[in-house]
């Protein structure tokens, strides 16, 4: 069974929160993510999403606080639009960038951040393993 | 063990007719054919003999057999039989599974078919377990080496002797203050008319001095805990507030005691002071205080035996002392209780001064007793010129609990007859039984010389004693021999008082796990076989705890569990039952709701590199499975008792077509 | 033809098994229609057995021991006769009539008594007619045997009421049967939800159609199990409930 | 005097004083009776007017709270007495039992996964089974478990099974004294219980929830994990009705204003409106009260863009349909007519109630209440209970977080007040050993994989894990351990560093959120840098989340220590730098807002500059001559700035502006327009606003129609007028402003109950909108009313228009509540027209610091940070903020006391040592970066011609960094290489 590799880029106030809530709420998912932790989302650099693929990562998950409740103010925003210009360079490099998501999980949120894993994991598993230069 | 189908012989018995006659055995063996992974499946007359257990073991080598069941009587008569049948034969004895088609079937049920289909239903569980049984390894444990003997009677007495001239270390453990039991208050013993005192009180001495032997009086079993080899045992002795190495046997102190009691010695006959030795040959041989009735213990003051002592014996600080014994094995030997006649009310004992028991008759006849052996009415101390006994007092019947027989008072009442005779040639003496009963070397031709010598003996129970305005009696009675109404008026009775179980064995009983049979006395491991055994390995029985016996029967039956016991001890290590609680650390979460149930203290939660974990204590265990049924996890199961064979048993049970 | 009924019996090695060999020794006859499992203690006997044969079709289930103070275990007994009363209303919880699990104490001496036991049990059963009780009650009844929760209290029950608890003060029974009636109850419901759960999505409401049990009750006890991870909520109108996966 | 203050409460308001406190040298007691901090705002699913998720802006808070070394926490605790005098009270303190040793808990949870007993949780408003054994909520603090001992039977599982043998049941109550300089109370609210209110059924009915209870099933983490169902059936609810007013405004039970109901309703309405876009929403209500920053605009797009129905009515009874469970409403709308209405749901907006503790906590600290139960305050005294005594939050009367947060800074400043001159005698800094020089040494890495009792190692295999990392390059040393966190293994860790030359700890445990900075202090104990520590959650986000594949969770496991491994591998030792503060203040405005912030400041010891621009102190407050509870403005003013201008530590510059400003924060040095220069380390804006001046309805034309100011200096002097009629909301809430002003109408009800006093005969007319009149304002709304002043509602598509008919004023109005028209010939009318911002674009770019689209200033956070700026140390108060009354002013104003003291406090303060860097190789000055920093930390060095950092500035969050294109930023711990070290020791080629 094809088990994806994922890279989860987890904001330190909300998302990395809503990880341990998922935890000590005991709900269950896929073990295929692995977490980095960041201080914001907005701290995640094009390059290390590039990067990740490039090393063979099936997927990235970027999490961070919801639109408004960003710890930094307006991190988050900035995440969003770097979302937006990696998920078109992503298809220039012939990467799925469904292999890419961007998803706003709140420290109480810990059932969605679940979800949002085992969602992506399902999708990856339905994409198969990354195969780069398949687009060129 | 291989993980291969397993390969099952079943041997399906008749037991001569006695499964045959109702269970088709041909009918089952062949059904039993038919069970997965049977490959071998025969009847035979008897499996328990020599040829049933050849062909087992044939089977083993021939047919690699990797199981085996048997179906035929309990397991509990024969398991440890066919268990041993397949040890020689190479096959781990826990890969064994004995049916009971006997007791449990052929011997309960009439009708044929019936019988036949439960038969078959238990061999197919039978099988269903077996497929899931494990080899189980016996483990070894090193053996106490020294014995516990409870109760300083004759039982006890030559128990402990026969153990210590063994080499044996032994506790003596005696609840009264003096050992020496019921025979050391009896004058002659019949039918040689020999002095008890004087034939045991060198073996009390004995008992005293033995280089092997504790003894500890004045004491009481506390708990008891362990198994065979390896008991420990908690006894509180009571305080006796007298210094044995100061007590010079002086008698100032109970000249000076202010308080007279009830000589218990003497049935009451005499007095004693509140400080006091029970009779004069008493092992150990010192004064003790009577707790109860002591005015300074009681009520503060007093202390005159204090004040008087030449020797400093007294000490009231003395408090009660507990200790543990470890010791391999057991042998109790508590005794009986005599009859309380007071129960008997139609024959007024208590309320008539001239009705005695055959126990205080005793204590009257003995030179040391409170005539200086002279036999008188009580009422008004004259001799007694007719007399009666009345057998099966508290015996044989069925209104006072009682169906059996208490063996010994017939000659005991002989005995005493004839010593009467001896002290009163004139006298009318009458013996009022049931059945004579005389079985014992020499014990006819006693009845027959006292038959000679003018003893009336009348088969007839009395109904009822009726008492004169002097005390005499008068007793109605039909001689059922001729069919004569008897009318007597007699100046003395002697009621022959049956032998009960002690009131404590009881406590006794639950401490060590025996079985006490209806009647109330212990329970032996087998009514013909293992007379002086127990159900609990380690544990021994002498003497009337098992049943009303003699003195001879009790001696040699103390050299049995001696010898029995002597056995066990003289092995380095023993072998433990492998049937035992495991637990599963992956599920155990450490709740210590085992530990809390286990009685044995055989199974701890202990701290381990994964977290707290429940550990079994092999040697402790003894698989009863409580906390294989508690464990809220199911992380504990019992080795050859496993949720999963319990499990199959109830499924083949239930769902023939099912079996795996 | 007439009833007869299946009985499974649970007989601890040293008294009842011996009293049932006794029996035969004395050749006292009774109804065949027991099935004698031998167990060395009758507090070996997990209600989750006892389950087990009443799913697997027994009529009847006689639970034997030594009488109280007896036992060749020191107290073995005691707690069967703990875990047979929660059983019990286990049973009940289920629709099976209580008495079709006996208790008797029988010692190795009492053959007559065991051949009147099991006579009298054997006709009590089959008064009682055959066990016709809905498999999926069965099966909740079967998992609450097998909770923690009610394995635990059920195995303390004992020393709680003897003892005391662990702050040193007496614990009436009254109240511990209230916890125990609850708890049993609690979970019975949680395990019949699972059980029909897992044939099947549901909404709360037709769960509580399907249970006949008042709805907010079983939205009550979906929470419980959705915080337990048993059951996840599957978006939509209505919002229905699956058995989680893990 | 005594340098420690004792906190009553550790809700918002709570917390929020400790830290103001003991950021600024004193030594707090933070008590609460329940087992954990928190209150109300930890059970919030969001919060209004921003919908931010409650949890996750209080949870930093919480977290701070905790490991605050100079607040101690005692919870379970309730006050038994209190005896001495401001400067010197000691408190008796009574904790009650947990039964857990807080210290050895290490909240593993355990226990109550397995206790056998089920109790309602009272966090999800009893919607929820907790266990006899528990903490209210995941996050909790301190997250050390508690035993119900109501519910607990005492069977002793939870000793058997805890791991860190934290089980003590011999526990007793035990009583500590406590000395403080003052004491702060901030116990809260309760709230209503609508069990009372029979017509309503609650408790009956299953669908009929209070507020609390729909906030809790709106949570993610409450009963229905957010999703919005009814509890009867677990169905979606299609039509939810919320009744406002329930237990508030209401004769039967608390006739105040419960001031946050509207706000909330809308808000639940919002959040369940997200949820379910088909969900019919209503709220009935009487007046629509949203009346704070904000509120209204919030109101507005409830309706227009989520579609919420208002209702005006009081629905009187509540009826069930047995069958559907579905509600049914009859009532009475304003036209008169009955309608009848079926709903799925129905919300009770309860009301917010005094505390039961308040009468005990009043009568053990000797504080007043007022009739409603709340504490009584004075309007100029808002804070204070009596001397030595300040309050905050909802003991003083219901409020929302802002105004709670802003208040309880405001105590903060209070009671530290009290004591500044024991400010940081009773601190306690942690002294470590002198640091190892290890930056050139090659790396030698310890790895302690924890057990965390079988939390991890139930599921993860643990030696495995263990030897796996032995093998990773340049671990050293490997270890496992039960509880990394437990004291004992602290010492081992320590010991591990120094046998083995440790230079690097990774620690595999649980999440670094709560755990980081205890294994950061034991390693500097043993003499490492604390960000030569790397930590990686292997039970948050492993072993608890992939408990039935054991064998992958172990495999996620290596991963993790591999990853942080790899990362360890690239540590480097890290200092904050520090610079010097200027420990003075500036205030800019001479309000009342200003004035009393630097008074506030200078009682705090700190020298204070406060500009005026007029030649004169005071500003609007001058023009207010009385309150509507008697006190006497203009006297506490004169005698306010008697003690400014008395003060020693006060530098007043009148007729002074400020011209420009520069440096940051500690360093500020401003120049005024006189010339002067000044140099502080804050800087307090306070510049108040300005009552609007109208255009419409003949103001500026007809000398009878005046504003409410103009009315009220009039009243000063005597009204003859006999018909008075007051029209609200002229030029608010409309497109003028779209904001409501919050004051008018208390300010229209004051001036006609004062009209009235002076005028027995005249009629009053008020023409409003919605009456506004919140909290205990409500008291002279109905004494207006009893008073005859007729209150006419009109709706603003039918606003009463003015004309001048032969030299008399005639004014059209439409009673929206009766439906009639009316024609009133007024002697005099007067228009209530809210609060203007003046002109703030100057100063927000000098200070840069933003304003809202309204003109006010902007705060960093709308709830938690309702006194601060994004820019640190720029404190605002007073109208500047938002339109206020003075006692919100006042409080505000001492809240940004506090807020500063925070920083003046400090001879030095310390940078973040995670921020943001630039290697100024690489830098091409192209200032991308620059509009990415929300805190203004990056600037451009216009000689070098490259942008430079504020370290003081930079809070560390990375947005620069990801942005350059130059690869010139970097930001500290999270290096593009320590953060692609992590991804290829996952994902390698």
């Amino acid at each position: 069974m094809y088990e994806p590799k994922i890279i989860g880029f987890l904001c330190n106030w909300c998302s990395y929160a809503a990880a341990d809530l998922a935890g000590t709420s005991r709900i269950q998912y896929p073990s295929n993510m692995r977490a980095i932790r960041v201080m914001c989302s907005s701290r995640v650099d094009p390059e290390h999403v590039l990067r990740a693929f490039v090393n063979g990562a099936d997927g990235v998950l970027i999490a961070g606080c919801h639109p408004g409740d960003c710890h930094y103010i307006s991190g988050n925003y900035k995440t969003e639009r770097k979302y937006v210009l990696l998920r078109e360079m992503l298809e220039q490099f012939g990467i799925d960038p469904r292999r890419l998501r961007l998803e706003w999980c709140s420290s109480a949120e810990g059932g969605k951040f679940a979800q949002v894993v085992t969602e992506m994991t399902e999708e990856l598993k339905t994409l198969g393993p990354i195969e780069l230069g398949a687009g060129d | 063990m291989s993980k291969s189908e397993p390969r099952i012989g079943v041997y399906v018995c008749h037991c001569g007719l006695n499964i045959g006659a109702v269970v088709d055995v041909a009918a089952v063996a062949q059904y039993a054919q038919t069970l997965p992974g049977v490959v071998v499946s025969r009847e035979s007359t008897y499996t328990c003999s020599d040829n049933g257990q050849r062909s087992i073991q044939e089977d083993i080598e021939n047919h690699n057999l990797s199981r085996v069941v048997v179906a035929s009587c309990s397991p509990r008569m024969h398991g440890d039989t066919f268990m041993k049948t397949c040890e020689t034969a190479g096959l781990n004895p826990y890969l064994f599974e004995m049916v009971n088609i006997r007791e449990q079937c052929s011997w309960v049920h009439t009708d044929k078919e019936q019988a036949t289909e439960k038969a078959k239903d238990l061999v197919r569980m039978a099988v269903a377990k077996v497929r899931l049984l494990e080899p189980l390894e016996k483990q070894k444990s090193a053996v106490n080496k020294a014995a516990l003997v409870i109760g300083g009677g004759v039982a006890g007495i030559f128990s402990a002797l026969y153990l210590a001239n063994a080499g044996i270390k032994t506790y003596v453990v005696e609840k009264k203050p003096s050992i020496g039991g019921h025979m050391a208050q009896l004058d002659k013993t019949f039918p040689t008319l020999d002095c008890s005192l004087c034939i045991l009180s060198p073996r009390m001495a004995d008992i005293g001095k033995h280089e092997n032997i504790e003894l500890i009086t004045y004491a009481d079993i506390e708990n008891i805990s362990g198994y065979a080899g390896n008991f420990q045992v908690t006894v509180k002795s009571n305080p006796r507030y007298v210094i044995k190495e100061n007590c010079r046997l002086c008698g100032v102190c109970a000249e000076k005691c202010p308080i007279s009691l009830p000589d218990e010695f003497n049935m009451g006959l005499k007095k004693r002071k509140a400080v006091y030795i029970p009779f004069p040959q008493a092992v150990p041989n010192y004064y003790l205080i009577d707790a109860g009735h002591c005015l300074h213990i009681t009520k503060g003051g007093c202390m005159l035996c204090q004040k008087n002592c030449p020797n400093d014996a007294i000490d009231f600080e003395e408090t009660e002392a507990v200790r543990e014994l470890n010791v391999g094995a057991i042998i109790v030997a508590t005794g009986f209780e005599l009859y309380d006649a007071t129960q008997k009310k139609e024959y007024g004992y208590g309320r008539y001064p001239n009705v005695i028991t055959n126990m205080d008759f005793e204590r009257w006849v003995s030179a040391d007793g409170p005539t200086h052996g002279k036999v008188v009415r009580p009422s008004d101390g004259a001799p007694p010129q007719r007399i009666g006994f009345i057998q099966c007092v508290g015996s044989r019947d069925e209104k006072e609990g009682a169906v059996y027989c208490s063996r010994i008072c017939c000659m005991a009442t002989v005995k005493q007859a004839t010593m009467l005779r001896e002290k009163y040639p004139s006298a009318e003496i009458y013996v009022y039984y049931t059945d004579m009963r005389t079985p014992g070397k020499g014990f006819e031709e006693f009845y027959q010389r006292g038959r000679e010598h003018g003893i009336v003996f009348i088969r007839g129970k009395p109904g009822e004693i009726e008492e004169d305005d002097n005390h005499n009696l008068l007793i109605v009675s039909e001689d059922t021999d001729s069919g004569l109404i008897l009318r007597n008026t007699l100046d003395l009775v002697v009621l022959a008082c049956g032998l009960r179980p002690p009131e404590a064995l009881e406590e006794l009983a639950q401490k060590l796990h025996l079985s006490r049979s209806p009647d109330g006395f212990i329970m032996e491991a087998h009514p013909k076989l293992r007379p002086a055994e127990t159900s609990i390995s380690g544990v021994f029985l002498t003497g009337c705890v098992q049943f009303p016996k003699d003195i001879p029967d009790t001696v040699a039956q103390s050299g049995g569990a001696a010898a029995m016991a002597a056995a066990l001890l003289t092995k380095d290590e023993i072998e433990l039952e492998p049937v035992r609680a495991a637990v599963d650390e992956e599920l155990c979460i450490g709740c210590g709701l085992c530990e809390e149930n286990c009685d044995y203290g055989a199974i701890e939660v202990k701290k381990t590199e994964e977290g707290m974990k429940a550990q079994v204590i092999e040697v402790a265990c003894q698989g009863c499975g409580v906390c294989a049924a508690s464990c809220p996890q199911k992380a504990v199961t019992v080795r050859h008792f496993t949720d999963g064979q319990l499990l199959a048993q109830v499924t083949a049970a239930l769902e023939p077509e099912v079996i795996v | 033809m007439t009833f007869s009924p299946r009985i499974v019996g649970f007989m601890c090695n040293w008294c009842s098994y011996a009293g049932a060999d006794l029996a035969g020794i004395s050749r006292i006859k009774y109804a065949p229609n027991l099935r004698i499992i031998r167990v060395l203690c009758s507090g070996r006997v997990d209600p989750y057995v006892v389950l087990t044969a009443f799913q697997k079709g027994a009529d009847g289930v006689l639970v034997a021991g030594c009488h109280p103070g007896d036992c060749h275990y020191i107290s073995g007994n005691y707690q069967a006769e703990k875990k047979m009363k929660a059983t019990w209303k286990i049973l009940s919880k289920a629709g099976i009539d209580q008495e079709r699990l006996g208790l008797e104490w029988i010692s190795a001496a009492e053959g007559q008594r065991f051949a009147d036991v099991v006579n009298s049990f054997t006709q009590l059963i089959t008064e009682l007619g055959p066990l016709q009780a809905d498999p999926q009650k069965i099966a909740s009844a079967k998992e609450e045997t097998a909770d923690f929760r009610i394995r635990w209290l059920v195995g303390r029950e004992k020393d709680l009421l003897e003892e005391g608890n662990v702050f040193g003060e007496p614990v009436e029974e009254a109240v511990f049967e209230t916890l125990l009636d609850d708890v049993v109850s609690a979970q019975y419901i949680r395990n019949s939800i699972l059980t029909v759960l897992k044939e099947q999505s549901m909404s709360a409401k037709e769960l509580a159609e399907t249970l006949e049990i008042p709805s907010h009750v079983v939205v009550e006890h979906l929470i419980h199990l959705r915080r337990g991870q048993k059951v996840h909520m599957v978006e939509g109108h209505p919002i229905r409930y699956e058995v989680s996966a893990w | 005097m005594v340098g420690s203050i004792m906190v009553v409460g550790g809700g918002i308001a709570g917390m929020q004083a400790s830290l103001d406190l003991a950021d600024s040298g004193f030594r707090v007691y933070l008590v609460d009776k329940a087992p954990t901090i928190g209150g109300v705002m930890a059970q919030l699913d969001k919060t209004f007017p921003t919908l931010d998720c409650s949890m996750c802006i209080m949870a930093p808070k919480l977290v701070a709270t905790g490991r605050h070394h100079n607040i101690h926490l005692l919870t379970n605790a309730v006050i038994t007495n209190v005896e001495g005098t401001p400067g010197n009270f000691t408190v008796t303190v009574t904790m009650k039992p947990r039964y857990v040793n807080a210290e050895k808990c290490t909240g593993c949870g355990l226990c109550a996964q397995y206790c056998p007993v089920e109790a309602v949780n009272e966090y999800d408003e009893r919607l929820t089974l907790r266990r006899g054994i528990y903490v209210d909520y995941p996050q909790a603090v301190p997250l050390v478990y508690a035993i119900d001992r109501e519910k607990c039977i005492g069977c002793g599982l939870c000793e058997n099974i805890c791991q860190a043998e934290a089980i003590e049941y011999h526990q007793t109550p035990e009583e500590e004294q406590v000395n403080v300089g003052a004491i702060i109370l901030a116990a809260g609210f309760d709230e209503f219980e609508p069990d009372t209110k029979k017509e309503y059924g609650y408790g009956r009915f299953k669908n009929v929830v209070t507020a609390t209870e729909f906030e809790r099933i709106l949570s993610a983490s409450g009963p229905f994990a957010g999703h919005v169902v009814r509890p009867s059936d677990g169905e979606v609810p299609g039509r939810i009705a919320f009744l406002q007013c329930v237990g508030s405004r209401d004769e039967n039970s608390n006739k105040y204003c419960s001031a946050v109901c509207c706000m909330y309703a809308t808000k639940e309405a919002i959040i369940a409106k997200e949820h379910n876009p088909d969900l019919e929403a209503t709220i009935f209500f009487m007046d629509m009260r949203t009346y704070g920053k904000g509120f209204e605009q919030f109101y507005k797009r409830a309706q227009s863009e989520y579609g919420l129905r208002y209702t005006r009515s009081r629905v009187p009874c509540i009826e069930a349909d047995p069958e559907t469970q579905n509600l049914l409403l009859t009532y009475e709308t304003e036209d008169g007519t009955i309608t009848k209405e079926e709903f799925d749901m129905v919300v009770l907006s309860v009301g917010l109630e005094p505390p039961k503790s308040n009468q005990e906590l009043s009568s053990i600290f000797g504080v007043p209440l007022n009739e409603y139960g709340f504490l009584d305050w004075k309007i100029f005294e808002p804070l204070k209970a009596k001397d030595g005594i300040y309050a905050c939050g909802a003991f003083s009367g219901p409020k929302d977080i802002p105004d709670t947060v802003a208040q309880a800074s405001g105590a903060a400043a209070m009671a530290s007040g009290v004591v500044s001159g024991e400010r940081g005698t009773l601190v306690e800094e942690k002294v470590y050993p002198e640091e190892l020089d290890v930056a050139e040494q090659p790396p030698r890495i310890g790895v302690f994989v924890c057990w965390c009792g079988i939390n991890i190692g139930g599921i993860v295999n643990v030696p495995e894990v263990m030897e796996y990392a032995s093998t990773l390059p340049n671990v050293v040393f490997v270890d496992q351990n039960l509880y990394t966190c437990s004291q004992d293994t602290q010492e081992k860790i320590k010991q591990a560093v120094e046998e083995h030359s440790l230079n690097r700890v990774v620690v595999a445990s649980c999440t670094p959120r709560t755990h980081e900075p205890l294994f950061q202090s034991t390693i500097r104990e043993a003499g490492l840098n604390p960000y030569l520590f790397e930590m990686t959650n292997i039970r948050d986000q492993c072993s608890w989340v992939h408990m039935h594949t054991p064998e992958e969770a172990t495999e996620k496991a290596k991963d993790l220590v591999r990853m942080a491994v790899a990362k360890s591998n690239l540590l480097e030792p890290l200092k904050s730098s520090s610079v010097e503060v200027t420990q003075s203040g500036l205030v800019i405005g001479g309000g009342i807002a200003g004035m009393t912030a630097a008074l506030g400041l200078a009682q705090q010891g700190f020298t204070v500059h406060l500009v005026e621009k007029e030649d004169h102190l005071g500003g609007l407050l001058r023009d207010i001559r009385y309150t509507v509870s008697g006190e006497d403005p203009q006297e506490y003013l004169t005698g306010l700035e008697q003690s400014l201008r008395d003060h020693p530590n006060v530098t007043i510059h009148t007729q002074a502006v400020v011209e420009k400003v520069e440096g940051y924060v500690g360093n500020f040095t401003t120049t005024l327009s006189s010339g002067e220069e000044i140099n502080h380390g804050i800087c307090v804006i306070a510049v108040g606003g300005q009552e609007h001046k109208p255009t419409s309805y003949l103001y500026g034309e007809d000398k009878r129609v005046i504003t409410q100011l103009e009315f009220e200096d009039m009243l000063s002097k005597g009204v003859k007028a006999k018909t008075v009629v007051m029209i609200n909301c002229v030029e608010s809430r409309d497109d003028t402003k779209e904001y409501c002003s919050r004051v008018c109408c208390s300010e229209a009800v004051k001036n006609a109950l004062q009209l009235r006093e002076q005028n027995p005969d005249a009629t009053i007319y008020i023409l409003y909108r919605d009456m506004r009149t919140y909290a205990f304002r409500e008291q002279y709304y109905d004494k207006a009313r009893e008073a005859g002043v007729v209150f006419m509602r009109y709706d603003p598509e039918t606003k009463p228009r003015l004309e001048k008919k032969d030299k008399s004023l005639v004014l059209y109005a439409h009673d929206s509540a009766l439906d009639l028209d009316f024609e009133l010939h007024p002697d005099l009318v007067v228009l209530s027209t809210g609060v203007s911002p003046y002109d703030n674009s100057a100063l927000s770019q000098m200070l840069k610091v933003p304003l809202d689209r309204d003109g006010f200033f902007l705060e960093a956070h709308m709830k938690l940070r309702p006194v601060d700026f994004a820019t640190d140390g720029v404190f605002m108060a007073g109208l500047a903020h938002s339109p206020k009354f003075i006692d919100e002013t006042i409080s505000q104003a001492f809240g940004t006391v506090a807020r500063a003291c925070t920083i003046v406090s400090k001879e030095r303060i310390e940078t973040e040592p995670i921020i943001a860097e630039v290697d100024e190789e690489l830098c091409c000055g192209c200032q991308v970066c620059i509009p990415m920093c929300p805190y203004n930390a990056r600037e451009l060095d216009e000689e070098e011609k490259i942008v430079k950092v504020n370290e003081v500035l930079c809070k560390g969050c990375g947005s620069c960094v990801a942005a350059c294109p130059s690869k010139a930023a970097q930001q500290r711990h999270f290096r593009d290489s320590q953060l692609s070290s992590m991804i290829e020791a996952f994902v390698r080629r």
